[in-house]
């Protein structure tokens, strides 16, 4: 098992530094993680940043949000920490199917379900000051 | 961020082409430009994605946005897409149902 | 001020990572910096690590070794953590010039050389548990 | 690591050309193949560093060593080294007066 852990400031302009930093570690430390699937790691794992960096602006806007990369033989891990305010995953409101005119009226909510999607696993731990996302893909699956 | 736009008439069509990282960094700056040219009057828009090297849901939002407001204006918004990686992300939202993908300019611009 | 920390393997695989990530890091936070005093921090920084990694081998090979890169207005400086040793820098063996024939006798002892020719101020500071190296580049100076 | 080698005969010299990342990951990689050169009794040689990306100590010092190895053996050793990032090293080093750089093939092999 190998571990590349990444502290960085709360701030969006420093997305594109985390999805460069988890292409190269992942890259470097699990080849055969074939690119497609790589670049659906990097999107749900930019996805929970943004979200893990939205839940530091106000109080926690100094602290860092860390981004842990975790390479085992059969997957790779990917967890945000954040210190956030938390919130329940499985409350959130659903978006209306996209067919329905009605959808359009939404403009945000599509991080999580496109996270969900993208990694073979995500779960949602809520921690002693904030939340962890823990992003799994499995290397041979596709 | 790193995001340039250039905006072209094409056929009767507004053509905003994107250049760069589409995320939550950049997407707001998106969301204004396209606010600024629906309040010209161009609500006959295309939106070139191919220069697009990565999208997020918040670039997926603006364009969800950038719809129904040229909608509003009685317009319409037709993208092009020919990169797989970014079209995947239209397809699995269900989003590719409300607005079409094409995959050439030509294309989107054709038929009205 | 931004700081942007890395914890990686303390092995040597991992060197060509770390140059991306302070190349990346550097850029986003610090675009003043040009492209050759950036070149030379991430030579000075790799040497520092390569020595980091080297001080792990054995007991610590398991603890990871920490790049730290602040910037300041005025200047960048990369910090490399390590849990080894120690050494005192005074104390090194010094090399015979280059037109000296012994010269050729020592394949190794240059990183320090060049850390201290590259970046604008070395600092090492024994710590605790093991040794920190600050390498520092001013944005202005050349 | 990422470090690949090409070897040719060029005028009475071998030619190892070296591509990628020259560090303390892939040095020793290179110091058994220079090493093994010079058992073979090619004494002659020239390191072509162009296709170099990044060169820190320890590659200087693999180089160091082969000049050392190659006079042990009443041989030869020159660089081609054309790009100055990486001339640079030597500069500051003072290695460039134990070995000296030529920024072409042609020039590294031309006059004995
Ligand atoms: N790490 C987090 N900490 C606190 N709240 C979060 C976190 N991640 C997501 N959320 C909440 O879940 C909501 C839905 O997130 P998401 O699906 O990514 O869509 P969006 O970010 O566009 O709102 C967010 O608006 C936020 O309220
Ligand atoms: N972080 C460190 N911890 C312990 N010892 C160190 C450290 N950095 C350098 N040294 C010691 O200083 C010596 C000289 O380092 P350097 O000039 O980089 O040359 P080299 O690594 O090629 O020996 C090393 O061999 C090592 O003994």
């Amino acid at each position: 098992m190998a571990v590349v852990e990444l502290a960085i400031p709360a701030r969006s302009a420093y997305l594109s530094l985390i999805r460069l930093v988890v292409d190269a570690a992942v890259a470097a430390l699990a080849p055969g993680l074939g690119g497609a699937r790589l670049d659906d790691l990097k999107i749900a794992v930019s996805e929970a940043c943004a979200n893990a960096i939205e839940a530091h602006q106000g109080t926690y806007v100094e602290e860092p949000v860390v981004v842990r990369c975790i390479v085992e033989e059969e997957r790779v891990t990917v967890e945000v920490v954040d210190r956030g305010a938390g919130f329940d995953p499985d409350r959130l409101e659903r978006l209306p199917p996209a067919t329905d005119p009605r959808r359009l009226r939404h403009e945000s909510g599509l991080g999580i379900p496109l996270m969900r999607t993208l990694a073979d696993e995500v779960a949602f731990r809520r921690t002693l000051d904030g939340t962890t996302v823990a992003l799994t893909v499995y290397r041979a699956r596709s | 961020m790193q995001l340039r736009t250039d905006v072209s008439e094409i056929a009767g069509w507004t053509v905003m082409s994107v250049f760069g990282e589409l995320d939550v960094a950049s997407s707001p700056d998106l969301r204004e430009r396209l606010i600024d040219l629906v309040a010209e009057g161009r609500t006959r828009l295309v939106i070139d994605l191919d220069g697009v090297d990565f999208l997020d849901s918040t670039g997926l939002g603006t364009i969800v946005g950038a719809l129904k407001r040229v909608r509003t204006h009685g317009g319409d918004l037709r993208l092009v897409c020919s990169q797989s990686r970014i079209a995947r992300l239209f397809e699995i939202t269900g989003l590719d149902k409300a607005v079409p993908l094409q995959s050439t300019l030509d294309a989107a611009v054709a038929g009205g």
